[in-house]
C-alpha cells in the first residue's frame, strides 16, 4: 500500500541502520552499559519497535525508554471505575473504541462490566455515538472520549454536531489529556534518565511540530517528530544521533509529509470551542499533573456525563509492588517488575501498561519474554 | 497511540460535502472531511489526494512533494550505504538483514 | 403478522413445529433418512465399512454474528465448518446432522434463506443432512440462530494424517490469503463500513483436499478457523513438540484485509478463516502439494510460508530479519484505535 | 474476579479456550479419541460394522431453564436424550459428541459441575465422548448454556423397530408416570413454589430398552420428550395413518404432578418427559413386554395406555366413556389461573 | 386426592344422569330442536362439560350455552392494546397470569410483544409481583389485575401490602370485573334463549350465594351455584331441572362446601378498601355495561397504572364477521359464526373466544370439531 | 374462570402467621392465609384443615359436615338409581357407561 510500504524497504532500512551504526560507533560515550537513551513518547512507537524488531536491529549503545503516550496505559484506575458506575445505570448506552475494554480499574473493567449486563458497545469512530444517541432515544449514550490531541478533535466535531442538532442524550466522559505538560513533568525530574526525545507524530499533526520547541530549549534535548513505520523511525533516530554528534538540541520534523510547522488549524479551533484545561489531572502511574487533562468548556457542559451523572469518584489505589510509574519514565525496564509476567500479565494485567499492546510490559511480553532474539 | 493511516479520496458526494470514501489498501470507509475542508484551496474536489485518516476523521493532507524529497534522499543515501552494509553484514555485528 | 417469525409454539413439540420441520427442513434437506421421521438417522453402516476402517466424527456449533455476511451465511458457514472439519482428516463429508437453536422473534422467511443455503451448499459437496432438532430460545436468550452440525464421514485408507506426524524440516504450507472471514465479520458486525471488498472465504475444501490423497509426504492439514492461522500453528507446535517458524513477508493477505489490519491495529494472522487450509508436509512435496494446490481455484494464492524446525512454539521472522516468538493471544482481538 | 466466569477469551481460539478445553473437556471425558485433539474423532468403523449393517445417528440441543434442577441437570440431559434417541431405535449409543454455547459470565464452576455431570452419566452408559467443540457468545446472547450432542450407535441386528410397522389392534404402553420432567421444569422456571416432590425423571433408558431386543412383536418405540406422550401418538398416528385410543383412567400419574396440573390447568399428556417411553407392540406381545419393563425400576409403573385402531388421530376415552379427539397443542401450554 | 375425586365417581355420575333423562323425560316442552337452555356462567364449567363429555352425557333436550364468565374471553382488544403500550415502556417490567399471554389485540399480543422485547413476565400469585417490585427498585414493575370477583381479593391484599411497606414503584392495570351486572345485561336481552343457569361457584365463594337471588326473582330464571367437578355440575343440573319441574326459580347453592349464603367478608372488605365500580365497561362482544368493572379507589389511585402511564386508550375495533357477541350470549353455536376453524383458530384467534381453552370456541374447536363422539 | 382447587394446610410457622403450606396432592405451595384468618375460630393452628386455593391464597375452608351429607346423599340416590341405570344402559341411548 503506498505510503507505507514506501516505508518500509528494506534497503532503506538497511541504509540506515548503517548510518546510525557508524555514527553510533563514534560516540563512545554511549555504551551497553551507559547507551544513549532515546524515550519514544508515543505507544504507536512502541509498538512499532516491537513489531519490527528496530530493538534488535539498532546498535546496542542505543536503548528506548517507553514513554507515557499511550493514552490507555496512563488511564487511572478510579476513572475506569468512574466510567463503570456509569455504564452500569439503567437506560445507560456506553460507548468505547475498542482499547478501553480490558482496562482494570479497581471494580474491574469495561469487559467484566458488559458480562454483567451493562450496555457497553465499541465503536470505531465518535461520529458513530450521535448515530447510536438518535437511534435511542429515550437512553443516555456516553462517549467515553479517551485520547490524545489526535483524537480531541474528533471529539469536538462530535459535540458541536450534536449540539447543532439539539441532541439531548448524547454526553462525554472526558478523559482527554495532553502530552506536553506531562513530557515537562518526566523531563524537570532530576532522576530523569532521558537523552534525546522521538516525538509524537500524530500528535504534532494537530499541535504543530512547533509545539514541541520550547521542550528542547528548556531541557536541551534533541526532539525529532517522527512517523510511524521503520523507515521514518530509524531516519528520526539518525537525525537525533546526528544532533547529539553535532551537539545540538532542537525540534526537527522527520514526519512533514504529515505535520505542519503549525499543525492543524480547523482541529485546534474545534478543540477550543467544546474542551478546556483541567487544572489538575491524574495519571496512572505519574500522579498528578497540572494542565494536563480537558474538560469540557461551560458552552459545552450541558454533555459532561461527570456533571450529568454525577459518578462517584474513586481514589486510584494502585498495587505498591508495581513498577508502572518506574518503566513509565525509564527507571526500571518491564521484566524488573517483580509483578512482571507473574501476577501481572495481559490475561490478568495489574498495572495498565500491560492492557494495550501499545504497552511497554505487554509489548515485552508478548514480543520479548520467549523472545529467541536470532537474526537470520 | 493514535493509530493513523494514509488513505486516498476516491469518492465524493457535492450534497454531502463534509464526507468522502477513502480507500485503504482494498478497505473503503467514509471519512469526515471538516478537519480539512471538504475542497482544496482552488475550490476542487479532493478526489485523489492522499489524507492521513484517523478515528473516521480525515487529519491531513499528506504532501507528496514533501514525501518524494524525503524518499529520494534516503534513495540517494541506501545507494551511497550499500558499502557500508555489506561491511556490516560481514563484520557481524549483533544483528544483519537479508 | 405473528405467523411470519419464530415463536416458541415452533419449539413446543406440538403442531407448530412438526408444521415448521416438515415446511423447511424436511422441504429442503428432502432425502429418505429424514423423511423416515425417526429420532434417528439409520445409515448404510456395511457400505461405510467398505470404504475404510475410520470412521470420522466432528462437531461444530455456528453462532456468528451478523448471520448473513458477505461470501455467505450461516447455513453455509454450518455445512463448509464440519464438512471441513472431516475434509482434513482425509475424509470425504457423507452424512451431517442439522441441529438449530432459534431466537423467539426470527422472521422464518431468514430461516428459510439460511436452510436453502445449507441444503444448496449440502448438495454441492454430495452430502445428505439426514437428521436435525430445533429448539426455541426466548428473545433475549440467543442471537437470531445457532447451528449445529455433526458430521461423519469414512477416512480414506491411503491417508494417515495427523499431527503425531509433523517431522523436523517440513514445509509450512498456507492454500490462500489470510483473514478474510474474520475481516469480513468484524466489519459487519462492529459497523465499521470498510467497504465491500471485505469477503468471507467460507467454502467446502474438500474438492481441494481429494487431489491431496494420493501424495505421498503430507502430515497433516487443518482449516485455519477461529484464533486463524497462528492459532492452528501453535496447535501443532504444542501437539508435535517442534518449532513453527514462518516469514512475515510471505504471508498471502489480500489488499482489503491489510487495509483494515492497518487501520484497526490488527494482525491477519489471528483472524479467522473458513476457507483455507494449513499444510504440513515433507519439504520433498511441498512442489507437489503446492502444485496440486494451485491447480484448483480455492488454492490459487497457496504458498510455503515456514518450515518446521526443532525448536518450539511459533516463531516470526519479520521483514528485516529479526525472528520473535509470535504469541497466541489469550483474547480474540479488538481493534486498536487510539 | 474475573477468571472464573466464562469470558469472551474462552472461546476465541487462543489461549484461554485451549485451557478451558484441556482443563474442564479432556480432563472430564477423558479418552484416546479425545486426546488426540485432532478436527475430527476416528472410530474403529470396522468394529462397528461386525455389530450389525445399520449405523443409528441422532442429535439434539439442549437448551433448558434452569441448568441444574431436582433430578438433574443439562449435562445429565444432553447425554440422557441423545443416547435414548439412539436406544429407541434399537441401537446401543456408543460414541457422542459435545458441542457447547456457553453465555459470557457463566461461572467456571457451574460449567464444571455440568460437564462432571456429563462425564458420569456417559460413564455409567459406555458412552464415549469423542469429540466436541465450544462457543462463547455475550451477555444476553444466550441463556448460560446450550449443549447439543449426537450420538452414533449401531442398530442390533434383530430388531427393525419404526412407524412403519405400527398396526391395528397393537397395544400402547407407556412405561411409568407422565409428566415427572415437565412439572419439575415449569416448577424451577416459573418459581411456582410447588414443592420438591416435582423431580425430572431424567434417565438413560437404554437398560430398559435392552431386554426389549429379543422380544418378537415390539413395533416401535419413542422416549416421550417435548410436547410429551401426546405429540409422540401424534406422530404415530400421522406416520402410521392409523388411530391411537388411549384411556384416560389408565393414564399412570404421580401425585405431585396431578396436583401441579390441577392447580395451573394443565394436562399431564402434554408434559414433557425424560426417562418415558411409548411402545406400540402387538396384542400379542403387550404381556411380555409389560413382564419386561417392570421388571427394571425404570418400567415398574409401566402399563397398557390404550390400543391402536383403525381409526385416525388420538382419541381419549374419558372416565364416562365418552371418547373424544386428542388435539396436539399448536403451543406450549401456558397455565390457566384467573 | 381428596375433594376432588371424590366427585369424580362414575357410579354418582351413572346415578345423576339416570336421574336428570328421567326428569327429562317427562318435561315434554323439551327436545332436541327446543332443548332446555342452561347457561353455564363459568369458564370453568365450560372447560369441565367438555373436557368430561357432560355435553355429550346429557339428555339431547338439554343443551349448554356458555357464558360471559372466562375474563379472558370478554377481554376487549383495546385493553390489551393499552398494556402493550405500558409494556413496551422502557424500565416497565409487565406482569401476567399465563392466560393473558395470547390474547389478541389490535397491535398483536403480550407475547407478540414480549417477542419485540418487552419484559413481560408469567405470574402465578399476584403477591409475586411485591417480590419482583423488591427486586427491581429502579424499574416500574406493572401487574395485570384481571378477572372476577375470585381474584380480586388477592390483588387487592397484594395492594394493601405494597402500600404498608411504603413500595412505589408497583402498579396495576385494573381489569377486574363484575358478573352480576352482566348477567342483568344479558337477561333483560328480550331475544335471549336462557332458561336456567349454572352460577359460578368460585364468585359466589367470594360475593356469597345471596347475591344471585334478585336476579333469580327479576328474571324468574332457577340458578344453581354450581362446583366444577363432574358430580358437582351435574348434581346442580339435576337441582336445576328439579325447579322447572316444579316450576320454580330460586337461587340454590350446590357448592356449600365451599360457598356460604354471605361470601367471605374478609375479602369483600379488602376489595372494597382497594377497587369501587366504574361506571362504564366495555366487555368484549357485550360493549358497554355500566358497573361491571373496578377501578382503583382514591386512598389506591397512587398504584394505578392507567394514571400513572397514561396509556393510549384504544378502540375495540372488533372484526365485523365476528360473531363472539352472538356465541356469548347463546344467540349462536361457535361452528355457526363464519370464521370458526376457518380464520379463527386457536393459533390465530380472531375473536378472544378462540384464546382461553375455557372460551366456548376455543373448547368447540380442541374437543369438538373433530369429535367421532362415539361412546363405549 | 378461576381456578379453585382443595388443598390441606400441612405446615405453619407463628413467625409467619399469615402463611402456610398446603399439599395439593403431591405438590407443595405457600400460600396468604389473610383471606381466612391465621388461626381458627378456637385460636387454633389450621393445620389439617381443607381450603380452596386460588392465585396463592386460600379463599375458602372446606365444610367437611357439609360435603359428607351432600355426598352421603348422592350415594344413597345411586344405590337406588342402579335400576335406572341398568335400563339406561339396555336401552341404549346415544350415551352410556362403562
Ligand atoms: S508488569 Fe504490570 S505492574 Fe509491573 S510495571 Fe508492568 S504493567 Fe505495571
Ligand atoms: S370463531 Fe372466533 S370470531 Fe367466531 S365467535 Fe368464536 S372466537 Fe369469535
Ligand atoms: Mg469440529
Ligand atoms: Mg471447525
Ligand atoms: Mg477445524
Ligand atoms: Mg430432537
Ligand atoms: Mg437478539
Ligand atoms: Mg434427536
Ligand atoms: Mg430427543
Ligand atoms: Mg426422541
Ligand atoms: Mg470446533
Ligand atoms: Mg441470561
Amino acid at each position: 500500500m503506498r505510503w507505507i510500504d514506501d516505508y518500509r524497504g528494506a534497503s532503506e532500512v538497511t541504509a540506515l541502520l548503517a548510518q546510525i551504526s557508524a555514527k553510533m560507533a563514534h560516540l563512545t560515550q554511549y555504551n551497553a552499559q551507559q547507551p544513549l537513551r532515546i524515550m519514544e513518547v508515543c505507544g504507536g512507537h512502541t509498538h512499532a519497535i516491537f513489531r519490527f524488531g528496530l530493538d534488535k536491529l539498532l546498535p546496542d549503545n542505543i536503548e528506548f525508554i517507553h514513554g507515557p503516550g499511550c493514552p490507555v496505559c496512563v488511564l487511572p484506575m478510579g476513572r475506569i471505575d468512574s466510567c463503570l458506575d456509569i455504564a452500569h445505570r439503567d437506560d445507560v448506552i456506553f460507548l468505547t473504541f475498542g482499547d478501553a475494554m480490558r482496562v482494570p480499574g479497581g471494580h474491574g473493567s469495561l469487559l467484566d462490566a458488559r458480562r454483567k449486563g451493562a450496555d457497553i458497545r465499541m465503536i470505531y469512530s465518535p461520529l458513530d455515538a450521535i448515530k447510536i444517541a438518535q437511534d435511542n432515544l429515550t437512553k443516555q449514550v456516553v462517549f467515553f472520549a479517551l485520547g490524545f490531541e489526535t483524537t480531541m478533535p474528533a471529539s469536538a466535531i462530535t459535540f458541536i454536531r450534536a449540539k447543532e442538532m439539539g441532541l439531548s442524550n448524547l454526553f462525554g466522559f472526558c478523559q482527554h489529556i495532553t502530552i506536553i505538560p506531562t513530557l515537562n513533568a518526566l523531563l524537570s525530574d532530576p532522576n530523569q534518565k532521558i537523552d534525546a526525545l522521538l516525538g509524537p507524530g500524530h500528535v504534532a499533526m494537530i499541535i504543530g511540530a512547533n509545539a514541541f520547541t520550547p521542550l528542547c530549549q528548556l531541557y536541551q534535548r534533541p526532539l525529532v517528530v517522527s512517523g510511524f513505520e521503520p523507515v521514518d523511525m530509524l531516519h528520526s533516530i539518525l537525525m537525533l544521533v546526528q544532533q547529539i554528534q553535532d551537539q545540538r538540541a532542537v525540534m526537527e520534523n522527520q514526519y512533514a509529509r504529515v505535520v505542519r510547522a503549525d499543525g492543524n488549524p480547523q482541529a485546534q479551533a474545534a478543540i477550543k470551542t467544546v474542551f478546556c484545561l483541567k487544572a489538575h489531572s491524574q495519571w496512572r502511574g505519574l500522579g498528578d499533573i497540572a494542565d494536563s487533562g480537558m474538560q469540557f468548556t461551560p458552552e459545552f457542559a450541558s454533555f459532561d456525563a461527570e456533571r450529568y451523572f454525577q459518578p462517584i469518584q474513586y481514589d486510584s489505589h494502585e498495587q505498591p509492588q508495581a513498577c508502572c510509574a518506574q518503566v513509565l519514565t525509564g527507571r526500571c525496564k518491564p521484566q524488573q517488575c517483580p509483578l512482571f509476567a507473574r501476577q501481572c500479565t495481559p490475561q490478568h494485567p495489574t498495572g495498565a501498561l500491560m492492557v494495550s499492546s501499545e504497552g511497554a510490559c505487554a509489548a515485552y511480553y508478548q514480543y520479548n519474554q520467549e523472545c529467541i532474539c536470532q537474526t537470520m | 497511540m493514535c493509530i493513523g493511516i494514509p488513505a486516498q479520496i476516491i469518492q465524493w458526494d457535492k450534497c454531502q460535502p463534509h464526507l468522502a470514501n477513502v480507500a485503504v489498501g482494498g478497505a473503503v470507509r467514509e471519512v469526515d472531511l471538516s478537519l480539512i475542508g471538504a475542497l482544496d484551496e482552488q475550490g476542487h474536489s479532493r478526489v485523489g489526494q492522499w489524507v492521513l485518516v484517523h478515528v473516521g476523521f480525515a487529519m491531513s493532507i499528506l504532501d507528496e512533494q514533501e514525501a518524494q524529497q524525503t524518499l529520494a534522499a534516503l534513495q540517494a543515501m541506501s545507494e551511497v550505504e550499500s558499502d557500508v552494509a555489506a561491511f556490516l553484514k560481514v563484520g557481524g555485528g549483533a544483528h544483519a538483514l537479508d | 403478522m405473528s405467523n411470519d417469525v419464530i415463536t416458541f409454539a415452533h419449539g413446543s413439540g406440538g403442531r407448530a413445529m412438526q408444521q415448521l420441520i416438515q415446511d423447511t427442513l424436511v422441504r429442503h434437506f428432502d432425502n429418505p433418512f429424514l423423511r423416515r421421521g425417526e429420532d434417528q438417522a439409520r445409515l448404510p453402516l456395511t457400505q461405510l465399512a467398505s470404504q475404510g476402517s475410520q470412521l470420522a466424527m466432528t462437531t461444530d456449533s455456528f453462532v456468528i454474528d451478523p448471520i448473513i455476511f458477505a461470501g455467505g451465511d450461516i447455513g453455509k458457514l454450518a455445512v463448509c465448518g464440519t464438512a471441513n472439519d472431516l475434509a482434513v482428516g482425509g475424509a470425504r463429508p457423507e452424512y451431517l446432522t442439522c441441529s438449530l437453536i432459534l431466537e423467539e422473534g426470527l422472521p422464518l422467511a431468514t430461516l428459510d434463506t439460511i436452510i436453502a443455503s445449507m441444503a444448496a451448499t449440502a448438495q454441492q459437496a454430495k452430502i445428505e443432512i439426514v437428521t436435525g432438532d430445533t429448539k426455541v430460545v426466548g428473545h433475549g436468550c440467543a442471537d437470531k440462530i445457532f447451528i449445529n452440525t455433526t458430521g461423519i464421514g469414512v477416512i480414506s485408507p491411503e491417508v494417515h494424517w495427523g499431527m503425531d506426524q509433523i517431522a523436523a524440516d517440513d514445509a509450512i504450507i498456507v492454500t490462500g490469503n489470510l483473514g478474510d472471514h474474520g475481516a469480513a465479520i468484524l466489519n459487519e458486525r462492529e459497523n465499521l463500513g470498510l467497504g465491500d471488498q471485505l469477503v468471507s472465504d467460507c467454502a467446502l475444501l474438500w474438492p481441494l483436499v481429494e487431489p491431496l490423497l494420493s501424495i505421498r509426504g503430507i502430515h497433516t492439514l487443518r482449516d485455519a478457523t477461529r484464533g486463524g492461522v497462528n492459532a492452528i500453528l501453535h496447535e501443532f507446535a504444542t501437539a508435535s513438540g517442534l518449532g513453527m517458524q514462518i516469514n512475515e513477508h510471505a504471508l498471502p493477505v489480500n489488499d482489503a484485509v491489510r487495509g483494515m489490519c492497518e487501520l484497526l491495529g490488527l494482525d491477519p494472522l489471528n483472524l479467522a478463516n473458513e476457507g483455507k487450509l494449513v499444510i504440513i508436509t515433507s519439504a520433498q512435496s511441498a512442489a507437489a502439494v503446492l502444485n496440486a494446490l494451485q491447480a484448483h481455484p480455492l488454492g490459487k494464492d497457496a504458498r510455503q510460508i515456514g518450515t518446521v524446525n526443532s525448536q518450539s512454539g511459533v516463531q516470526i521472522c519479520g521483514a528485516y530479519g529479526v525472528t520473535r516468538h509470535l504469541d497466541l493471544p489469550y483474547f480474540e482481538p479488538l481493534p486498536r484505535i487510539c
